[in-house]
């Protein structure tokens, strides 16, 4: 076991040393891949963390759906030809800006070795809760994510909404109404067909069952519903499927169905447990895996709808 | 040094580096890359402050935990929103957040 | 602010004040079209009356009404608890989202012929979810609940600034984000400093267990930083004038009178709710002085202005100056009178600037610019909207009688009382100032030169500017009942 | 029975090593991407799916055991499909 503190070191000077190239290098679009490798690596941060539950989230989305953001953004801002080349902040500047950046951090590193000892914790209190009659989950974070902080996370899927509509709004009026120019302009290629007809159904399963463990195990909705969401982009890439129109039905009705369902369900507390956002404690769990299920398909749509950007005049 | 301890100073470097690429680099994308690592750092302290936590028989804090989840979902919703006014500025020719450009003439005609 | 443990009489009325714009807004979103236009309409009165009704059961009470989400007590649930600022401020949300509705119909209305169009949908959209973000940030008890909503207002005040989608726009939309997003995740780090020293994030509970070690400290200042970043504190402010004065004048009215007050009631919740109890005098000092420089800058800047909007955006920088005086003048030995003074601020500005972008905009309507040199006569064709520029630059300049006058007479008083002198400098100085650009803007105006015929704008919006000047102005009548309501709830400093 | 299997363990676990070893030198010291790309996947297929095949008489149950090697397919896949994309970009920057 003596190796893994060493692993751990190795670790961290990898990660920061990537975060140092994703900072500094020259080229954007280089920056911009050493910002998902960062992610990665930042995934493992997270196991060593025993956080897996965040782990997963870090690998789908911080690493895996904003990668595919970022990339194309990266690619088509770095195809950009008539970019005037920006003034490069002066000597001064970059110094004063770096001390400033230390002071933070350094302070910032003592802070973190000043906490507390013994710990504050609800840790006991949450995992009592979790197994106990509060929600009769397994799994605590589940338990946090859906009855203690369900405000939150309702509120959560909500600027997932917000966003949605945000990154619409950015397009031109013409255009409302019609589809996300597709994610790929190109001919799809055969090995990425091949990819994403093998991959999305298998895919597919594994994003339902990770959903369905997350009761108990790690997992849950947020991570299914990224997998699933992964799943739909691998099909989009391989050109298989194409964004739909923004003005379908089924897609706005997807887009709301998570936290509606979450509304209607907390407006429902009131009535039946007697406050809002409260369940019956015999019902807790299957209630809480009903709203989830919602939720995977939410997400599902909203993240691949994020990526693909506002409505596209294009024809194709 | 627990690895918990090493991660929560790997957090605050995090933060200082992405500070520093934030005010630093005038492209926006620079700017959004740069926010993103800050932001990771910052789930990093959350994520030292839950597994600090362990206590008796848990491994880790929950409510922490939960709410970086909660945090990488906003994280995300706040770089496709960003991504998506860029590539829009982008059509314009100009990808520079520089008041100079965008500070027109004179002509003050809301159209 | 209230004991934490139970939900007490009334408190359902907050859940029902954030889900109520929240289902309004997944309506509007699912439904699209028309009828969201018309679902964000008919719930204002709903609103308006939640909001009225939860001041009434706080001023029956006399102390803060609390709901436990969920039945949950903190610090595993969250609590939602609204004193006596908290209630003025829903009231106050409910009128000038419900003003700027109305008087966003006629520009926001879907066209004929086609179901669904990118505008209209947006801005109804986006303008219920500003109001649920606020109410959340009124109401909530929750220091993690509240990025959540810091969060929502970010994403739904950016796509309204860039609404007309000129390039422009979409670079000032930008420079908003990337300031807001900042200001977030340092709030959310000093989140996860005061999780990591003290296990909750339950303002009442944490001002319970802070005390004056380190972590506390750079988990302020880093929530601090964040905070005034979103508020456009001075020398923060950089992003705040292009936004204002490019997003349409409804949506600037919301932008200016309510979205930035939000960051700044958290950092009241912070300093006099949370940490009441720590030496903070220097603190008040600094918050004071970029205050003071945030009067003088902005103020100057304004007088050098060429197009009005821009000219009311640096007035905003300027008037946000003066909320930060209430730091270091409601810590002192008056700390009543200031506190009186800053919440008085907040209003008679929230209106006042609300109804002076209504009439910038209907003022740009009817004369197809906004450039303040080409004003000459104006007054004469667009008599009503001059008369609320003029009452709403009154509140400004701080002259009796109006809410302004009463928040810098208030501000005056509490400075002299206390002893510190040198803050009636900055709020004299201000005044002066403002008066400046206020009469750039009317002398032109009422100038006898020739005006080409204009398109005289709809009475209807006139009409709503008006009417929330009228409100500024009536602040100046507040009797004394009112500023009790204000109090209640209020951590007693050195008695958290 | 049970030091049979863990014989089993070691060795293929250690040959999977090796291949990941092997592939790693490859990565570093060979001349160009395509050949760099040939190591890699090479020898992290083999010597992931030597790792799994070693882990699997450790599994709890069939389940772990069937997740393991559904584990490697899946990198099989998308190791060899990348590395199909990879390798078309580098002949078109060629071209």
């Amino acid at each position: 076991m003596s190796l893994l503190p060493i692993l751990d070191v190795v670790l961290a000077g990898l990660v920061i040393g990537v975060a140092i190239f994703t900072i500094t290098a020259r080229e954007l679009f280089a920056s911009v891949v050493g910002y998902v490798a960062y992610g990665l690596l930042l995934a493992f941060v997270w196991i060593r963390l025993y956080a897996p539950d965040v782990a997963l989230t870090e690998a789908a989305v911080g690493s895996g759906v904003t990668g595919v953001l970022l990339i194309t953004a990266g690619k088509r801002l770095g195809a950009l030809k008539n970019a005037a080349p920006e003034a490069q902040p002066g000597f001064a500047f970059k110094l004063l800006t770096g001390v400033l950046a230390a002071l933070v951090a350094s302070a910032l590193g003592a802070v973190i070795l000043m906490l507390p000892d013994p710990p504050p914790s609800l840790a006991p209190e949450a995992a009592a809760a979790a197994d106990g009659a509060g929600a009769g989950l397994g799994n605590p974070i589940t338990a946090v994510l859906m009855s203690y902080r369900s405000l939150d996370t309702m509120l959560e899927k909500i600027v997932l909404i917000l966003a949605v509509v945000g990154v619409w709004s950015v397009g031109a009026d013409k255009a409302w109404g019609s589809a996300p120019a597709p994610l790929r302009q190109q001919e799809p290629y055969a090995p990425m067909v091949f990819l994403a007809q093998m991959l999305a159904p298998v895919g597919a399963l594994i994003a339902i069952h990770i959903f369905w463990t997350g009761a108990n195990a790690p997992g849950g909705a947020f991570q299914g519903g990224a997998l699933l969401a992964a799943m739909w982009m691998v099909t989009m890439m391989a050109r298989l499927t194409d964004p739909p129109r923004i003005d379908t039905q089924w897609l706005r009705v997807a887009l709301v169905a998570g936290p509606a369902v979450f509304l209607i369900s907390g407006l429902a507390g009131e009535v039946v447990a007697g406050a809002f956002f409260a369940y019956p404690p015999s019902l807790a769990k299957p209630i809480i895996l009903f709203i989830e299920a919602f939720m995977v398909l939410s997400i599902a749509a909203a993240l691949p709808m994020l990526v693909a950007g506002p409505p596209s005049e294009r024809p194709d | 040094m627990t690895p918990s301890v090493l991660a929560g100073l790997t957090g605050a470097a995090l933060v200082g580096f992405g500070l520093y690429g934030l005010i630093l680099h005038p492209h926006p994308l620079r700017k959004l890359l740069a926010f993103n690592l800050m932001g990771s750092g910052v789930f990093l302290i959350f994520g030292i402050v839950a597994r600090r936590g362990a206590a008796a028989g848990f491994r880790f804090d929950p409510v922490p935990q939960a709410m970086v989840i909660t945090g990488i979902v906003v994280a995300f919703a706040a770089s496709a929103i960003a991504v998506a006014l860029i590539l829009r500025l982008s059509e314009s020719g100009h990808v520079t957040l520089d008041p100079e450009v965008w500070t027109r003439p004179s002509d003050g005609d809301t159209k | 602010m209230g004991e934490p443990g139970t939900t007490t009489p009334g408190g359902y009325l907050l859940v029902l004040a954030i889900l109520l714009p929240v289902v309004g807004m997944i309506l509007s979103f699912t439904l699209g079209g028309r009828i969201a236009e018309r679902i964000a309409l008919c719930s204002t009165p709903f609103g308006f009356a939640l909001a009225c009704a939860t001041a009434f059961h706080v001023n029956r009470a006399g102390k803060p009404i609390v709901y436990l989400v969920g039945g949950l007590p903190p610090p595993l649930g969250i609590a939602l608890r609204a004193d006596g600022i908290s209630a003025v401020m829903l009231v106050a949300a409910a009128v000038i989202v419900t003003a700027a509705a109305f008087y966003a119909r006629p520009k926001f209305s879907t066209p004929d012929g086609v179901h669904e169009s990118r505008s209209p949908l947006t801005f109804w959209i986006m303008l219920q979810a500003i109001w649920a973000a606020l109410n959340i940030i009124f109401v909530g008890g929750d220091l993690f609940n509240l990025y959540v909503a810091l969060e929502l207002l970010t994403f739904a005040a950016v796509p309204l600034v860039c609404i007309d989608g000129r390039p422009e726009t979409i670079a000032a939309a930008l420079r908003y984000l990337l300031f807001a997003l900042f200001g977030s995740i340092s709030y959310l780090l000093g989140v996860a400093l005061f999780y990591g020293a003290h296990g909750t994030l339950d303002i009442w509970l944490l001002a319970q267990r802070v005390q004056a070690t380190p972590v506390v400290w750079t988990a302020a200042a880093l929530m601090t930083c964040g905070l005034l970043a979103k508020t456009a504190l001075f020398p923060l402010h950089l992003w705040l004038p292009p936004a204002h004065a490019n997003a349409p004048a409804a949506a600037s009215a919301v932008l200016s009178g309510l979205v930035v007050k939000g960051s700044f009631f958290l950092t009241l919740r912070l300093w006099f709710y949370i940490l009441p109890a720590l030496p903070a005098e220097k603190v008040a000092i600094v918050l004071g002085c970029l205050g003071s420089a945030a009067i003088i800058a902005g103020s100057v800047i304004a007088l050098r202005q060429a197009r009005l909007k821009l000219l009311i955006a640096y007035s905003t920088v300027a008037q946000i100056g003066y909320l930060f005086l209430v730091f270091p003048l409601a810590t002192g030995a008056s700390s009543a009178i200031g506190w009186s003074a800053g919440l008085m601020q907040i209003l008679a500005h929230a209106f006042a600037k609300a109804a002076m972008f209504f009439s910038a905009g209907l003022l740009a309507e009817a004369l197809g610019h906004d450039q303040i040199a080409k004003l000459g006569g104006a007054a004469r064709v667009l008599p009503l909207t001059f008369l609320t520029i003029a009452l709403g630059g009154l509140s400004l300049m701080g002259l009796p009688p109006s809410g302004g006058f009463s928040a810098k007479w208030l501000m005056l008083q509490a400075s002299v009382a206390s002893g510190q002198w040198l803050w009636t400098l900055p709020i004299l100085a201000g005044g002066l100032l403002a008066a400046g650009y206020v009469y750039r803007i009317l002398a032109p105006a009422l100038s006898d030169d020739q005006i080409s015929p204009v398109l005289p704008p709809k009475r209807s919006q006139e009409v709503i500017a008006l009417a929330l000047t009228a409100i500024a102005i009536a602040l100046g009548f507040a009797p004394q009942a009112f500023f009790d309501f204000l109090e209640i709830g209020r951590p007693v400093v050195g008695q958290p | 029975m049970i030091a049979l299997l863990d014989l089993f363990s070691i060795a293929a676990i250690s040959a999977g090593t090796f291949f990941f070893l092997a592939g790693t030198v490859g990565l570093l010291r060979f001349p160009d991407s395509l050949t760099r790309l040939h190591a890699l996947t090479k020898a992290d297929n083999l010597g992931l799916g030597l790792v799994a095949l070693g882990l699997i008489p450790h599994a709890d149950s069939a389940l772990s055991a069937l997740k393991l090697i559904v584990i490697w397919v899946l990198v099989l896949l998308s190791g060899g499909s990348t590395s199909q994309l990879i390798g078309r970009a580098l002949r078109r920057g060629r071209k």
